[in-house]
């Protein structure tokens, strides 16, 4: 059955999440959830959490298209093996929304996602502000291999280039862990005399080397950076209203625009291909109404 | 036949025939919980769950992990435990890609490479745990490290894919091939997907060396009993070398698998994997004590997993409360194999 | 049968030590075509020791094998085997979880296996012992004597020309005793030369040729002819007085336990006797018996006095209350001790030492405030075992390390320490050697004259005989027979014993 | 006193005397590995390694898993095997985080709910392997997947900051008081840091449990020798649904300590923890085959675990080196600790 087919009182979609353990992802599907229920005509099946395996997403997708969804929303682990996945679901003439990650492949509906290299950028940009005479940075990565973590370094190590007396003096894996970061800093703390700034790849990395600074009596002459800001408690936002952090930088779920586009998609009007979200600078000045803007806890 | 399991009593000619028979596939009870996802998944959904294709996905999901399995279950045999098949599983996949990638070797070039490479770290392990008497967990601990640190280093941290285009924009002749390793939607005769079949061929391969060969008299004798078997003149380093070995070889083998299904090598890739196939391996009636088991278990116990997986899947079951079931399945179903299943519901005595 | 033959083995200046331990010597040993030499010596002497060099269970010794008149490198089983030695060791070595047949070629086998040909060669061993198994059991299934007998077939199974056999009679009865006997004459007669461990001198005096005696790791000398009282002389190192002690019909006192038509489903596989309707007492101050064949379910009835098994039918009283143990714990708890019949198996934690391992059931006596009072357990730990001459460096040794009889001392200390008012005694004097064993029966005497019960079951009928007041009969779970002292004789006890044909008839 | 470890010759009284007090604090030669370590860490970093706070950090970081450690090693010695530590760890420091969020509580008061928890889950997995007689790989293996599931559930995938400030912006007094289950930065006496305190306390404990108490001895007997140790009267029943209760339970008690250490409790925390705890037992020189372990040993192998981390990290080895060299003296600590290591390098002969 064609899904855009203008015939069906009620469609099924599909999501695929590479990791519902993330309070990122957990938040994303909380939004998708909360977004897709202004459609009454469109159901969203559970969704299914791959818990970071990829043959365990690709199996789920390949779920998906065996029951025949009218449409895929796919949030992959890794670009690579979801690829073959998504060109089968295609190839079943299901339309597919890759959200935050992207697949090789032209074969997808809609791409909807942040641009972690600008976000790196935006918080080297961030980095410079805050160091206007240089100095000694150090940089705390997600999992190596994964693409977030690449652009993230990326994007900030081209914008601090623009000051050559910013130095990363240390950069280590922290694997996106809390646990793993405090540690990590410490030993840092222990080796370098003077570190000025901390960059982590996500809030709970930049948190985790707040503590450990704190710990050591240093956080106060040290700004910390992190990336995600969500809008729960334990989050980036609150972290940066309570002057833990200087600053985060949203990574945009995309929830919103996926549910727009879903019902879109069902109803046979045309969508943008690539839907590049952009950004949110948090401060202390915007927490508290950012915090407001994307907090969706009530309103379940 | 080796029959693994404490057989029930022997009552008259027939019966043991029949025995016989049974206890040449595993064991009958190891099924009974394999028919209960069956049977759960042909109630819950039915037409959509015995779709071929949704077999073949769900089997070939897990097949480079079953392959793991089957090695895996080869040193739990002989009392030992392979911690190392993931990261294993994870520098062939890396060879393959690479090989693929920078050098446009041939299936047929890489397979055997790669099973080089897996064979020669199991090696290490063999050598480690007897020569220098490591308890293979550690050995193997230790080897998992490595392995990965190695992994990535060569990799510089980045994912290398398998789709490598020619000039034309199209598929390299070498990437084309390197699909039937299990890109999906690439299979034999349009309809056995190549992993299944390996899968499947892998399983048949052992259970003969295991049932027919000295070699896997000899796999059971270590792990039954180490002293008796050495007095009896068995090799007992040779074979625990042995075994380790072959783990590695099987790992080494399911690297291209793994790589072709994801159509990429991640440096992440087989992590935890080993996790899935001792479990694999257990539920299918292996004792970590050594000396019991059957790869016909193994592969039953590798079905329950993938297909439990499929059908909380398919039902859309919510994770958390799938990790809840999962769990909570897995329990049953070991319990309902036991062969003792009978006396033990009558409240029977300890052995 | 005659020792003028071709010399087939010399072994020459064997030494080996273990850490700690110097177990051998300077022992020589040379052994001609169809002899049968027996070694003795007392337990620890190092006779396991000598005789596992021989068959490669050692890399490193000192001295020279010489086999068939040629230097002999033997440092694996592997080398053993080539050198057509072959050895029947003195601890059970089979693999459980397989077959019979595979068990017996193990080493052995084809590269493809061959399964037709092995089981049929199986059977035909099985059948030469006078076993009626199918070459497809399972070993776990299998009970203890015929495990040793399957090591037996397992020796014979290969072309030897000297088979070593450690002690091959400590779990049979006297039916497959001679049937091994047979089997042994058969050998030499092909001109197979026979080393034979037993600390059974009866045995020695029926079927060795010459008999060389061990001493705390040397050679002490050898004899051709038997001479009970000479060879406990050099055995021990000083003579030997009575080997019975037990005077006749002590006066005995109230019953201490009774057993009432006590019956036990056998359970399936593993190769358990079921018990039917068993009725026996044991009165304070009284040594009672269980004679029986192999498989009679004498180890069953001990077990399940001792609430290893749960009883399906039946009552007992103990000490005049009712006593329905629901385990071992409960049992001990009621002052009841069981020295089960495999040691290695049943009663020892091979690699924990001698003190944990004596102190294990009694801790309840030596706690203060929840907490163990090492030093005073360990206090009578070394009384206990200094009393039964254990030989070892100390109570911190490995029992594992220890010889086949110094760990069923051990046992027997482990239980004595428990001051029980009833001792269920299973082979009590397995692996014992002659010194020891007359200790032991002196020390069962001891218990009985304190008024303590003792029931003992045991495969050497003179044992039995001696030790008595009374012996009861099993077969097949059942009692066929019961003998008061004095009126007991080997013929009726194994006329009782080969009830069966009566009895399923 | 129990030792463990087949004790070196008895040579002379002095001699007896020495090894005693040796063997009570474990193996001597367990030391040899650690002693690599600190000084290899003294070498490279001198005064910043020995630095009082570093060696509090390492050990720090490291406390939580070390507490499971001890607890997993009760397991062991009963030849058994606990996976499930971490997913209980998970939801006991869940559990301790939603008392304080939700309900205020005090940590006198979290403590032993959070143990409770712990203890509740363990004492399944005993009743499991006991009762049900499944084997304890598999029943622990299905409980960190069950109780995983459960964390998440009840979490709803979202992790629960610990430090919950009153209207005043100020941290409460309970989240205040929270933080002395290891927030770092809050030490005793302003010097020595909690979760370091709270694993030697229980290393200590422990150890006297298992050489000074008839329970202590029983858990080796089971381990050793299960049907010797029944007919000796000990409830092995008993004994292993109480290593696997206390195992739990130690979990339940590491939870808030790792919820403090990270001040949120992360639906994700402990993951993979058991392995960290399994292997610093063994590296410790516990065997999986139950009956041979210590106390000390386990400690001396979570130190080794940890120092090497902080080795590693101090001299700025490459994450990827790291894995590699963290495996390599993992296997060279093992082989120098092994009580036979000078038979072994002159080509001793094999036990
Ligand atoms: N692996 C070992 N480590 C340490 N000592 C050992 C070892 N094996 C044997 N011994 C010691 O060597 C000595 C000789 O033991 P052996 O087993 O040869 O005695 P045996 O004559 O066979 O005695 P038994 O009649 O009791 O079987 C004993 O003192 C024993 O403790
Ligand atoms: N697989 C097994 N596991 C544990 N114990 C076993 C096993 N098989 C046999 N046994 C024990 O070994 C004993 C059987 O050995 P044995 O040959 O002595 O038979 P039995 O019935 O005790 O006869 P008897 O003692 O009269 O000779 C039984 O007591 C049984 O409990
Ligand atoms: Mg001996
Ligand atoms: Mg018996």
């Amino acid at each position: 059955p064609s899904a855009s087919s203008g015939d069906k009182s009620t469609f099924v979609v599909g999501y695929s999440q590479s990791n519902n353990a993330e309070p990122y992802r957990a938040q994303l599907n909380l939004q998708l959830q909360h977004y897709l229920k202004k459609y009454p005509d469109i159901e969203l099946l559970p969704i299914a959490d791959a818990r970071q395996s990829s043959a365990t997403q690709v199996s789920q997708v390949q779920n998906f298209i065996t029951q025949k969804v009218d449409a895929l929303i796919v949030s992959p682990t890794e670009p690579a093996p979801l690829t073959a996945a998504v060109e089968q679901a295609c190839a079943a003439k299901i339309p597919v929304i890759v959200l935050d990650r992207t697949v090789n492949t032209d074969c997808y509906t809609a791409f909807i996602g942040g641009d972690n290299v600008l976000i790196g950028k935006k918080a080297g940009e961030e980095a410079l502000r805050l160091l206007p005479d240089g100095g000694n940075v150090v940089e705390l990565r997600g999992i190596m291999s994964n693409q977030p973590q690449i652009d993230r370094d990326k994007g900030f190590r081209e914008a601090i280039a623009a000051n050559p007396t910013i130095k990363i003096i240390a950069d280590r894996e922290a694997k996106w862990l809390k646990e793993q970061a405090t540690p990590i800093m410490q030993q840092w703390l222990a080796q370098h005399e003077k570190i000025d700034l901390v960059y982590g790849h996500n809030d709970p990395m930049a948190l985790g080397a707040y503590l450990a600074a704190k710990a050591a009596g240093k956080a106060d002459s040290i700004k910390f950076i992190g990336i995600d800001g969500l809008a729960i408690p334990d989050g980036g936002i609150r972290a940066v209203q309570l002057g833990q952090l200087s600053a985060t930088f949203i990574y945009p779920t995309g929830a919103q625009e996926a549910a727009e586009t879903v019902n879109k998609i069902l109803h046979g009007q045309p969508v943008e291909k690539q839907q590049v979200l952009g950004t949110t600078q948090v401060t202390k000045d915007n927490a508290a109404e950012l915090y407001k803007q994307y907090d969706l806890s009530g309103q379940n | 036949m080796t029959a693994v399991r404490t057989p029930p009593p022997v009552k008259a000619r027939g019966e043991n025939r029949m025995r016989r028979t049974l206890s040449a596939l595993g064991a009958a009870q190891a099924y009974i919980g394999l028919v209960l996802i069956l049977a759960v998944g042909i109630a819950t959904k039915g037409e959509i769950f015995l779709n071929e294709t949704n077999l073949t996905n769900a089997v070939g999901a897990f097949a480079s992990r079953g392959i793991l399995a089957v090695g895996v279950t080869l040193v739990i045999l002989t009392g030992g435990i392979d911690l190392s098949v993931g990261s294993l599983l994870g520098i062939a996949s890396m060879t393959a890609a690479m090989m693929l990638a920078r050098f446009s070797l041939e299936p047929w070039q890489i397979v055997p490479i790669c099973m080089v490479v897996g064979a020669f770290f199991g090696f290490l392990n063999g050598a480690g745990t007897t020569w220098l008497r490591i308890q293979s967990f550690v050995m193997t601990l230790a080897m998992l490290s490595v392995v990965r640190g190695l992994d990535r280093q060569v990799s510089d941290n980045v994912s290398v894919g398998t789709q490598i285009a020619g000039p034309d924009g199209k598929l390299t002749p070498q990437a084309e091939a390197f699909q039937v390793f299990g890109t999906p939607g690439h299979n034999l005769f349009d309809r056995i997907y190549y992993p299944v079949l390996a899968f499947i061929v892998v399983c048949i391969v052992f259970h003969l060396i295991l049932t027919k060969t000295r070699f896997g008299r000899h796999v059971y004798a270590v792990g039954g009993n180490p002293t008796a078997a050495r007095l009896s003149g068995v090799n007992v380093t040779a074979v625990t070398i042995a075994v380790f070995t072959l783990s590695g070889m099987l790992a080494g083998f399911a690297g291209p698998i793994d790589a072709a299904y994801s159509a990429s090598a991640d440096p992440q890739a087989g992590q935890s994997y080993e996790l899935d196939a001792i479990a694999a391996a257990v539920i299918g009636g292996a004792s970590l004590a050594g000396g019991k088991g059957t790869i016909a278990g193994t592969f039953v116990g590798a079905l329950i997993l993938t297909l439990l997986d499929n059908v909380l899947g398919l039902n859309a079951v919510s994770d958390n409360w799938q990790l809840v079931i999962k769990g909570l399945i897995v329990v049953v179903a070991v319990v309902l194999q036991r062969p003792d299943l009978f006396t033990f519901l009558r409240g029977g005595s300890r052995s | 049968m005659s020792s003028e033959a071709g010399t087939v083995l010399t072994m020459r200046a064997i030494g080996k030590s273990f850490p700690g331990v110097r177990a051998l010597d300077g022992v020589s040993l040379t052994v001609a075509e169809g002899e049968v030499v027996a070694l003795l010596g007392e337990n620890g002497a190092g006779k396991s020791t000598l005789m596992n060099i021989l068959a490669g269970v050692f890399k490193d010794y000192e001295g020279e094998i010489e086999v068939g008149g040629q230097v002999a490198h033997i440092h694996s089983p592997r080398d053993a085997r080539r050198h057509g030695i072959a050895m029947i060791h003195q601890e059970l070595n089979l693999v459980p979880e397989l077959s019979i047949a595979d068990n017996l070629f193990l080493g052995r086998e084809r590269a493809l296996l061959d399964r037709r040909g092995t089981e049929a060669r199986t059977a035909e061993l099985l059948r030469g012992l006078g076993l009626d198994l199918s070459p497809r059991t399972l070993v776990k299934q299998c009970k203890i004597a015929e495990r040793q007998l399957i090591e037996v077939a397992k020796a014979l199974s290969q072309n030897v020309r000297v088979l070593v056999m450690d002690e091959p009679t400590s779990a049979l009865a006297d039916a497959e005793v001679r049937r091994l006997y047979g089997v042994i004459r058969d050998l030499t007669g092909r001109g197979v030369a026979v080393i034979y461990i037993s600390h059974r001198l009866e045995e020695l005096e029926e079927i060795a040729d010459r008999v060389v005696v061990l001493r705390d790791g040397r050679h002490i000398g050898e004899r051709h002819r038997i001479d009970r009282d000479e060879l406990i002389q050099m055995m021990v190192g000083r003579p030997l007085g009575e080997m019975f002690p037990r005077a006749a019909g002590g006066s005995t006192g109230e019953e201490l336990l009774t057993v009432e038509g006590l019956s036990v489903p056998g359970e399936p596989g593993s190769g358990r006797t079921p018990l039917r309707e068993v009725s026996l007492t044991v009165r304070a101050g009284e040594i009672v018996g269980v004679a029986g064949l192999m498989g009679a379910g004498r180890s069953e009835l001990l077990e399940s006095i001792f609430g290893v098994h749960r009883a399906a039918g039946g009552a007992m009283t103990l000490g005049g209350r009712p006593y329905r143990p629901k385990s071992p714990k409960a049992a001990i708890r009621r002052g009841v001790a069981l020295v089960a019949e495999d040691r290695k198996a049943q009663s020892l934690v091979l690699g924990n030492t001698i003190g944990f391992n004596v102190g294990l059931p009694s801790l309840g006596r030596f706690l203060r405030l929840g907490v163990v009072a090492a030093r005073r357990a360990n206090a009578a730990v070394e009384r206990q075992v200094r009393e039964l001459r254990v030989k070892a460096p100390g109570i911190r040794f490995t029992v594992g390390n220890l010889s086949g009889g110094n760990q069923q001392k051990v046992v027997l200390a482990k239980w004595l320490l428990t001051a029980p008012s009833l001792i269920l005694m299973d082979e009590p004097t397995r692996g014992i050697d002659v010194g020891a064993k007359a200790e032991i029966h002196a020390l069962m005497s001891a218990l009985a004259a304190e008024g303590k019960g003792v029931l003992v079951a045991s495969s050497e009928l003179p044992e039995l005989l001696a030790m008595c007041d009374r012996v009861l009969v099993l077969c097949e779970g059942r009692v066929t027979a019961e003998f008061p002292r004095g009126r007991a004789t080997q013929e009726a006890i194994l006329e009782a014993a080969m009830a069966r044909r009566q009895v399923t008839a």
